[in-house]
Order: structure tokens, then C-alpha cells, then sequence
């Protein structure tokens, strides 16, 4: 054997080496960060239903991600290659679809904005361009279409060089659609009109059957020939919503110093008119929360220790009473907020350290555990009171920084 | 053992004649063990195939023989001793005569030439001796 | 019986053997004569796989080169082939390490033959030394075949002689040998066949002895009259 | 096989002596550099609060906790590395040329050895492969004992204290020799393999062929690459089909494995029938 020395000097380097480095987690007591929810009020059976992610920053440089639904964690660390290669913390309900449509999904834009589905079938539109190098703009637009039916299966697919394409640089898709036979692709597109840029919302309409387009409408654009300046025009829709209602929804903002109107505006795709939802100023300025799935938008405005959430129903025009909720003193309006609507449950999770408008380097105050609601939409009650606590020292000495809140598919 | 050996004569004849010579000056002696195939080879810096040839050659003309595994020796045949000394004389002789004869020489001459040439030689030989 | 039948090769443009046709058998030293860049060097190492031949084919006992058949055929060329900072007996080991075939016994008693002081660097060696180290290498092997590139040539007179005792010694006894020269002179005499390469091809192919016996030619002989006639 | 381990042995021995002063210098450069930086923070730490009359928590505050993330980011830690690196890329094709061009041409012993000569090919690349890992290895250690180190040059008020494995994750350096999972260790470091498989056949494809051959490697390792990198190619850049990534991740493993397997016995093509001395 000794006349192997070398080689088992390097190799013996190696395995051990590269041993410890592997198995050192394994055998260090390396402490993750360990959060709960303590219930103040309610049932936690519903907190099973949410997905809050969270960035934790613990005073080292690096960060972990987790993904806290129920009792259940994840931890960014903590997944093995595979699990990372294959997006475990990705767009759940994207995953869903590929497990469920392996094949269609193939190669799909991840994102649900670009997805319809209901009983009958799955939709899927895109649009592709081209860098076209002699313009230095993208080029060649051209809308994917394909479905699926759940019924038999059955793919149809085609291409729809869109019109009017040399005044667009840009096209995204925003939402798609389908009522009846035919399907509805809602896109933002962003132009030059005089060497400023320009940006709108088109809808364009599809005859499935006949593989068509039927037409192209300009809706919103943040360039309104009554409106001085500019404008900022905000889609409202949830991103986990697959089934679009008939209704288009968007809140626009004047961004003129005198002029800083709110409205709330809505197309109606199916009657094919655009009007403005009469309301009062004071609650176009609180936060709204589209539930277009039941066509209804929700106002959310804290006051001290009362939560206010009024229902406006998009059919009937009008508002309803507000849901009332006594929550906790340290919640004003400037509180940063997630909200989601799950199963006709709203969540709210205030994010206690930090505020919204105020910018530049305000202090971070540590220690102060997200709040959690969870009103029943329909019962119009409370149905869960709790905070996430931080539940071993590493998780009090690291800032918990909220990311997102998405439905729990799993 | 010392050969110059001729280039364009096969090496196997010269190392034969070699031995012929030194029996019939009575250096190899009858009975005599000689070198074996290689040790000759090697002394002589030829190849031992050739010595191999050699050694084959006089044992057909009887000069060596071999007895089951032991070295080959010198005959002891004093039949075959005497012809190689004739064989020699005679191949010396006719050399000689050769040479002679194209000189033009009468016989006379040489045979009084080769007589003082004889007993001078022998005579030298003596006065070697005595130191 | 190395058998080398109809060997082509070419280096660029170059044809350098144009269809090479000889046997070398066991017991029997066969001599490749030439001048120098004819492609005795070329054939040795075609024989040994270490350069490809276009056309043709050689066998070694009927059989063609494997890894396995190192083990009974060695070639030793003309400059020593292990690595200068090893020393003899380091490179005696390595030998030693891979060839089932070496013969420790005969290595020490060449190692005194050639009064080769083991523990020199291979580095440090004579130019006679470091040839008498390579032979040492090549014949401690216990082989059928021995292939020699020039084991004369550029080396001192003593060298030279004690080399040529090898020739005549047991150590080649049996075997068959294979030398490549580009001058006959001094070992006309050691070898049993010349075959005579000129242009690419075999020019002559025969045995010393019978060629005095038959001719009465010398091997310088017969070269001249091929070469110039 | 037992004369592939008695070649790796012995091709590992011809550069052992290099290879230990890599390591010397790895081990002395990095760790001088853990002593330097510190040292350095301490100063600049004494300056802010000797000098400026700041307090210790505003100095924290502004420069920030020194960790292993400062050593892993100076010269005396990269160098060492780059040294390294270079001098096993160079020692890549040298521990073939050197057995032609060498002094004594030992290629000739070692093709004539009665053994298949596919076991130089592998254990060259064995020696090679080894080599790098030892040194990744020391890296691992020598982080471990850089952590020890700080601690002792630093309060460890002003420390950061990091784990060899944070310290991979945190480095973008270190985490490129040393990523965060062994899987991803065994496909980093089998992509290598293959790479050096692919350049043995291109010295191997030159040695045979010379000067033609030179044309003919770059070629291969050309093609070699292209064949390699044509799933990425053809799926990501081109769009031409679309993969999950775990699809994507099983097909590229198995074209690394042909890549690597074709490279193997195209070298042993070349070895039996082709190469010259």
C-alpha cells in the first residue's frame, strides 16, 4: 500500500475534504429560523390555505427564503438541487397545470396572467416577436394561441400576426379570456408617439371556431387627449385568478401636480362599453382588492383599531355595508399590507415593521411579528386573529422581511 | 584465440581452417575440450550461429566429437590428425608454389633459398629460447 | 518470426517505405542496413505500434501486436526512454512494475557486466553508460524478440565492444534480433542476415554466409554493388 | 487495472513535488490573508475610534461586520486559486507533450508497456482529476481554519461569524469550486471530467496527425463543445423544442455521458492504431 502514498494522500484529501464540506450541515448544529402563528382569535384551519413567503435576513449576507403554509415550511437552504431545479418555490398553480397538462404546458410563458381556464377547457395565449437589429425594436408580433379541451383532450393551436404592429415596441400579455366561442386577450403595448413613450391596453378579440381575429380595441392608455399630463393606469386582477370575469378592471391615476384624480374604470367585454364606477373620493382613495371571479371589488381602510372592508358589487353598481373588524392599535392606514382573496376568505397580513410612503433609510425596527386577519366575505366575520412569532433565537435576531402571499395549492 | 578474419570468405570456413591450424601445430592437442559454441563466439566476436556452423562442419570431418552432453573434444583419430597435417602442408605448399611459379623462379634456387630460410628461422627461434 | 509483410508509410508527402517485405526469426540476428533516413527507424517502430502504417500488415509469431505481447518483445532505441531523474534502480523498478517478463537475476548480472553503478541518475550518466543502461532495461526482459535502433552508434570504443559482447553472450542467445545500421563495418561478423533497405524497399535480403560461401562477397560487397550498381 | 493505479501512482508522482508547493503556497498565501485583513479592519476599526472619536456601534454600523467574505474577496485568496487553476490547465496537455518533447522520450516506454494504453489515457486524466479535487478539499479545510483564525485576530464583536458551507453560498468565488449541493459537485465537477477527456483526445488527435492533426483537434474539441452545449442551444436559445428542466437536466446528463464516453474511445482508437512517437 505504501507504494500508493501519493495517490492516497490526494485521495484521502478529497474524500475528506469534500466529505466534511457536504456532511458539515449534518453534523453542525446550524439553527434555521423557526416561526408560528399564535392565534389570538378564530380558527388557524384556515391559515392552510395561504402561502406567505418571506425573505429573513438574519446580519449575515445571506438570506433565506421560506414559505410558511400552516404548519408546513419550506426553506430555501434547505431544498436539494432537484427540488430547485424543478422551481419547489416556483408559481404553485403554474406547477399544477403542468403536472396536470404535461404536454400542453411544454414551454408555456410561467405566468398566470397568460392562462384562462374553466370547466370546458384550458387557454393559453402569448405574443411573440422578434429583435428585429435594423430598428432596434422588437418586431414581427404575432399572437400564440392554443387550447386544450378537458372534454377530449384535443389541442388546437395557431398564429395571429397582429395589425398595426409597427407602432408597438413592446407587447405583454395582461389577461386572457374566454366567453363563448370567442377569446379575449387584453395586452399592454408600449409605443413611441412622437419620441415619448406611450403605453396602452388593446383587447383583441378571437373567433376560436374560425382560428380569427375579429378585432383589435385600444381601451386604457396613459395618454388621454382630455386628461392634462400623463396618467398611470393599474390592471386590477388577482394573480392567481385563472377564470377572468367579463369585466376589465383598472384603477387610473392623473399624475398631474394639480390634478391627481383617482377613478376606478371598467370594460364590460361582453356589451362593449367602458364607463367609470361612481363612487365617493374618500373610497377611491382607500386600497382596493378586485375579486373579479365574483365580480366584486373590496375597499380596505383601517382606522385606529377598526378594519373597514366595502364591498362594491360590479352588476348591481352599488355598495354594500362594510364588514367591520376591531384589530390591533398599532395598525394605521400606512401599514404595509398584503391582501388575498381565498375561497371567498380575505387575508390581510400587515407587515409591522414597515410602512408604506416613506422612503429612504428609516429605521428598521426588528421584532415586531406580521399581524394576520382573515374575514369571511361572505359571513362577513372574522375568522382568524394570530401573528407570526419568531420562535428560537435565530429567527429573533433576523429581520422578517414578507415577499408575497399566494394561494396554497398543495 | 585471435582470427583476422577474411570478409568476403564464409566466417565458418576460416574459423574450421583456424582450428585445423592449431591442431596440426599441435596447440589443440587430441582429446582436448574446446570452447564451447558460445564462449568461442564471444572470444571471437562472431555470431553464434556461425561457430554453431563450424562446430558442425568439423564434426562431420571428424576433427571434433561429442560424447551425450559433455563439451566436444579433438579427435583422437591419428588418422584424421595426419591427414589435417597433410591437408595443411599441402594447402601451404601449393600457396606458396603459386607465388613462386610466377616469379619465375628455378627450382633449384628455391629449394637452396628456402633451406637457409629454414635453419635461419629455427636458429632465431633458439636464441629466443635462451633469454 | 517477426513477419513484416509489404509495410507502406508516409510522412506528408513523403513515401518512406514503399511496400517492406522481411522475416527475422528467433535465434537469428537479423540486421536492417541502410543509410540514415531510409526508415529503419520507421519499420522498428512500426513493428512495436508506435506509429501507424498505411498498408501492409506484421505479425509477431502469426499473430499481430497486443498489449500482452510486450511482455515477449522489447525494442530498445537508440536513446535511453525512462525519465533522467530516475535512477537505474528506479528504473529497473518501474521495469520491474509492469513486465511480468523481467528477469531481476539477469538484471543484477548485466548491472555488473556493464559495472553500472545503480544508484546513478540517468541524468548524470555517460553517453556509453546511458546506452549500456538502456540495453540493461531492454534485455533484462525475458522475450523472444529484441528490436535495436543503432546500438553502435555514437558511443566510445569500450562501449562499443562490450556492447558486441552481448551479441556473442547468452543474453541474446535464442532470441531473435532484430538491429538497424547505417554502418556495417564492425559487426559484419555478429549478425546472421542482412536485409538491405534502400528508396523504400527491400533491396536485398540474405544471409552473410551464404553469400561469402556462394559469392565470396562481403556484406560491404554486396551493399556496393546494390547501392552503386 | 492494477496498472492503471501503479500509472496514476507514478504520473502523480512526476508532479507530486509541484503540487505540494500549490499547496504550500495555498495554505501560506491564504492564510497570511486572513491575518492582513484583519488586521486591517482592526486598524481601520482603531482609526474610527481612537482617532474620529466614533463609537464602536457607528463604526460597525458603517463598515459593516468583518467576516470571511472579506478574506474570500482579496488577493490573497484568489491568487492562490488562479495559480492553481492556471497551473493545472497548463499541466493538462504538459503531462502528455512532456513524454514526447521530454528529454528522453518516455513515450516510448509507456506505449510499450503490456498494458492497454487507454490506462495512460485514464490515469493522466485520473492524476488531473485528483489533483484538482485535493486542492478543492484544502480549500474546504483552509476555510475552516481561516473561521479559527479571524476569531483570534478579531473581537468577536466585529465578527461575523460564518460557517465553511455559508461562506460557499455567501462567495461567489467559492461557490463556483464549491457549490452548495453534492449534486451539483458531481455534475460541476463531471462536466470537468468530460472537458478533460475532450482535451486529451484533441492532444491525442494532434500527436497522431501533427500538424493536419492540430486542425483536426481544434475541430473536435469544436464539435465536442457544440454537441455539448446543443440542447441549451437548440431548446433555450433557439427555441427549436421545449424541456422541463428536470427533462432538460436527464438529457444534457446523458449527452455529457456520451460526450464523455465517444472522447474515451476515440482516444483509445487513437492510441492502438494511430499514435506516433
Amino acid at each position: 500500500m505504501e507504494r500508493y502514498w501519493k495517490l492516497m494522500f490526494t485521495s484521502c484529501l478529497f474524500v475528506f475534504g469534500i466529505g466534511f464540506f457536504y456532511l458539515h450541515d449534518t453534523f453542525a448544529e446550524k439553527e434555521l429560523p423557526e416561526y408560528t402563528w399564535e392565534k389570538q382569535k378564530g380558527n388557524e384551519e384556515v391559515l392552510e390555505d395561504v402561502l406567505v413567503q418571506a425573505y429573513i435576513q438574519d446580519g449575515s449576507y445571506i438570506g433565506e427564503t421560506i414559505q410558511i403554509a400552516g404548519e408546513k415550511r419550506k426553506y430555501l437552504s434547505q431544498l436539494s438541487f432537484l427540488e430547485r431545479l424543478t422551481g419547489a418555490m416556483d408559481n404553485l398553480k403554474i406547477k399544477q397545470l403542468q403536472q396536470k397538462y404535461r404536454g400542453f404546458m411544454r414551454g408555456k410563458e410561467e405566468s398566470t396572467y397568460n392562462f384562462y381556464e374553466d370547466k370546458r377547457m384550458l387557454a393559453y395565449a402569448n405574443v411573440s416577436s422578434e429583435w428585429d437589429g435594423s430598428q432596434f425594436k422588437q418586431s414581427n408580433f404575432a399572437l400564440e394561441v392554443e387550447t386544450v379541451s378537458k372534454r377530449d383532450d384535443e389541442t388546437t393551436s395557431f398564429f395571429i400576426k397582429l395589425p398595426n404592429q409597427d407602432q408597438y415596441d413592446y407587447m405583454d400579455v395582461g389577461e386572457v379570456t374566454v366567453l363563448g366561442d370567442k377569446l379575449y386577450v387584453l395586452t399592454q403595448n408600449d409605443m413611441l408617439v412622437d419620441d415619448e413613450s406611450q403605453s396602452e391596453m388593446r383587447l383583441y378579440t378571437i373567433d376560436l371556431t374560425n382560428e380569427k381575429l375579429i378585432s383589435e380595441q385600444r381601451l386604457f392608455s396613459d395618454k388621454e387627449e382630455n386628461v392634462k399630463g400623463d396618467r398611470e393606469v393599474t390592471l386590477l386582477h388577482d394573480t392567481d385568478e385563472l377564470q377572468a370575469s367579463s369585466y376589465i378592471a383598472v384603477m387610473t391615476r392623473n399624475l398631474d401636480e394639480d390634478d391627481q384624480t383617482k377613478q376606478l374604470r371598467l370594460f364590460d367585454i361582453e356589451k362593449q362599453e367602458e364607463w367609470s364606477v361612481d363612487l365617493p373620493k374618500k373610497m377611491l382613495e382607500q386600497e382596493v382588492v378586485a375579486h373579479m371571479g365574483d365580480e366584486t371589488f373590496y375597499f380596505i381602510y383601517e382606522q385606529k383599531g377598526k378594519l373597514s372592508v366595502t364591498p362594491y358589487q360590479i352588476a348591481e353598481q352599488q355598495l354594500d355595508d362594510p364588514i367591520e373588524i376591531p384589530i390591533s392599535d398599532a395598525i394605521d392606514v400606512n401599514t404595509m399590507k398584503y391582501t388575498k382573496i381565498i375561497h371567498d376568505k380575505l387575508y390581510l397580513l400587515y407587515d409591522m415593521n414597515s410602512y408604506m410612503g416613506r422612503e429612504g433609510n428609516a429605521p428598521q425596527i426588528k421584532g415586531n411579528p406580521p399581524l394576520m386577519y382573515v374575514i369571511d366575505l361572505k359571513a362577513k366575520a372574522l375568522r382568524y386573529e394570530g401573528e407570526l412569532t419568531p420562535k428560537n433565537k435565530a429567527a429573533k435576531n433576523a429581520l422578517f422581511m414578507i415577499e408575497s402571499m399566494y394561494e396554497n395549492e398543495q | 584465440m585471435k582470427i583476422n578474419f577474411n570478409r568476403r570468405e564464409p566466417v565458418y570456413v576460416q574459423v574450421v581452417r583456424h582450428f585445423k591450424q592449431q591442431i596440426a601445430m599441435n596447440m589443440l592437442e587430441p582429446g582436448q575440450e574446446i570452447p564451447s559454441r558460445r564462449e568461442l563466439a564471444g572470444e571471437l566476436k562472431i555470431n553464434p550461429n556461425t561457430v554453431q556452423r563450424a562446430y558442425k562442419e568439423m564434426e562431420e570431418q571428424g576433427l571434433i566429437y561429442t560424447e551425450r552432453n559433455l563439451p566436444s573434444k579433438i579427435t583422437r583419430n591419428e588418422q584424421v590428425l595426419q591427414v589435417v597435417r597433410e591437408e595443411l602442408i599441402m594447402d601451404a605448399v601449393d600457396q606458396f608454389v603459386t607465388t613462386v611459379q610466377s616469379v619465375q623462379v628455378p627450382l633449384d634456387e628455391i629449394v637452396t633459398i628456402i633451406k637457409e630460410k629454414y635453419e635461419q628461422t629455427n636458429a632465431d627461434k633458439g636464441e629466443e629460447d635462451h633469454d | 518470426m517477426i513477419e513484416v509483410n509489404n509495410i507502406t508509410k508516409k510522412f506528408g508527402r513523403k513515401q518512406v517505405l514503399k511496400g517492406v517485405t522481411f522475416t527475422a526469426e528467433k535465434g537469428e540476428i537479423t540486421c536492417l542496413i541502410g543509410i540514415n533516413g531510409v526508415g529503419k527507424t520507421t519499420i522498428l517502430n512500426a513493428i512495436m505500434a508506435l506509429t501507424p502504417i498505411k498498408k501492409g500488415e506484421i505479425l509477431i509469431d502469426g499473430e499481430k501486436l497486443k498489449p500482452k505481447t510486450f511482455n515477449h518483445i522489447t525494442f530498445i532505441p537508440d536513446a535511453i526512454t525512462v525519465l533522467p531523474q530516475m535512477t537505474i534502480t528506479e528504473s529497473m523498478q518501474f521495469m520491474k512494475d509492469y513486465y511480468t517478463t523481467w528477469n531481476e537475476e539477469r538484471a543484477q548480472e548485466l548491472l555488473s557486466f556493464f559495472k553500472l553503478n545503480p544508484e546513478d541518475k540517468i541524468a548524470s550518466l555517460s553517453k556509453g553508460n546511458t546506452a549500456k543502461a538502456n540495453l540493461l532495461l531492454g534485455l533484462a526482459l525475458d522475450v523472444d524478440y529484441i528490436l535495436m535502433d543503432e546500438p553502435f552508434s555514437g558511443i566510445d570504443m569500450f562501449s562499443r565492444e562490450q556492447i558486441a559482447n552481448v551479441f556473442t553472450s547468452h543474453l541474446i542467445e535464442d532470441r531473435g534480433v532484430i538491429i538497424t545500421t547505417h554502418e556495417i563495418g564492425d559487426i559484419e561478423h555478429l549478425i546472421d542476415k542482412v536485409v538491405l533497405l534502400d528508396d523504400g524497399v527491400v533491396k536485398k535480403h540474405f544471409y552473410t554466409e551464404e553469400v561469402r560461401e556462394a559469392e565470396g562477397k562481403s556484406v560491404i560487397d554486396v551493399m556496393r554493388e546494390e547501392y552503386q550498381g | 487495472m492494477k496498472s492503471y493505479f501503479r500509472l496514476t501512482e507514478f504520473e502523480l508522482g512526476r508532479f507530486f513535488k509541484f503540487y505540494l508547493v500549490l499547496i504550500g503556497l495555498t495554505i501560506v498565501s491564504q492564510i497570511i490573508g486572513v491575518i492582513a485583513v484583519s488586521k486591517e479592519y482592526m486598524q481601520e476599526a482603531n482609526e474610527a475610534i481612537y482617532q474620529d472619536g466614533l463609537s464602536k456601534q457607528a463604526f460597525m454600523d458603517q463598515r459593516g461586520l468583518i467576516s470571511l467574505l472579506d478574506w474570500t474577496n482579496s488577493i490573497w485568496f484568489l491568487a492562490p486559486i488562479a495559480l492553481c487553476v492556471v497551473t493545472l490547465l497548463i499541466y493538462m496537455f504538459f503531462i502528455w507533450y512532456r513524454d514526447w518533447l521530454g528529454k528522453n522520450t518516455f513515450i516510448y516506454r509507456l506505449l510499450m508497456l503490456p498494458t492497454q494504453r487507454i490506462h495512460l489515457f485514464f490515469a493522466k486524466a485520473t492524476t488531473i482529476f485528483i489533483m484538482v479535487l485535493g486542492l478543492v478539499a484544502l480549500q474546504v479545510f483552509l476555510i475552516y481554519i481561516a473561521g479559527i483564525v479571524l476569531e483570534w485576530m478579531v473581537p468577536n464583536e466585529f465578527m461575523q461569524t460564518m460557517g465553511v458551507s455559508e461562506v460557499s453560498v455567501a462567495s461567489q468565488y467559492v461557490n463556483t469550486i464549491l457549490p452548495a449541493t453534492f449534486t451539483e459537485f458531481v455534475l460541476y465537477y463531471g462536466t470537468g471530467f468530460m472537458f478533460v477527456c475532450i482535451f486529451f483526445t484533441a492532444i491525442l488527435i494532434e500527436r497522431s496527425y501533427r500538424w493536419k492533426g492540430l486542425l483536426f483537434a481544434i475541430g473536435y474539441v469544436a464539435v465536442a463543445t457544440a454537441v455539448f452545449m446543443s440542447l441549451i442551444f437548440l431548446s433555450m436559445e433557439w427555441g427549436l423544442f421545449s424541456l422541463y428542466p428536470l427533462e432538460w437536466l436527464i438529457l444534457q446528463i446523458i449527452i455529457g455521458i456520451i460526450v464523455t464516453a465517444s472522447s474515451i474511445f476515440l482516444s483509445y482508437y487513437l492510441l492502438t492504431k494511430k499514435i506516433t512517437v
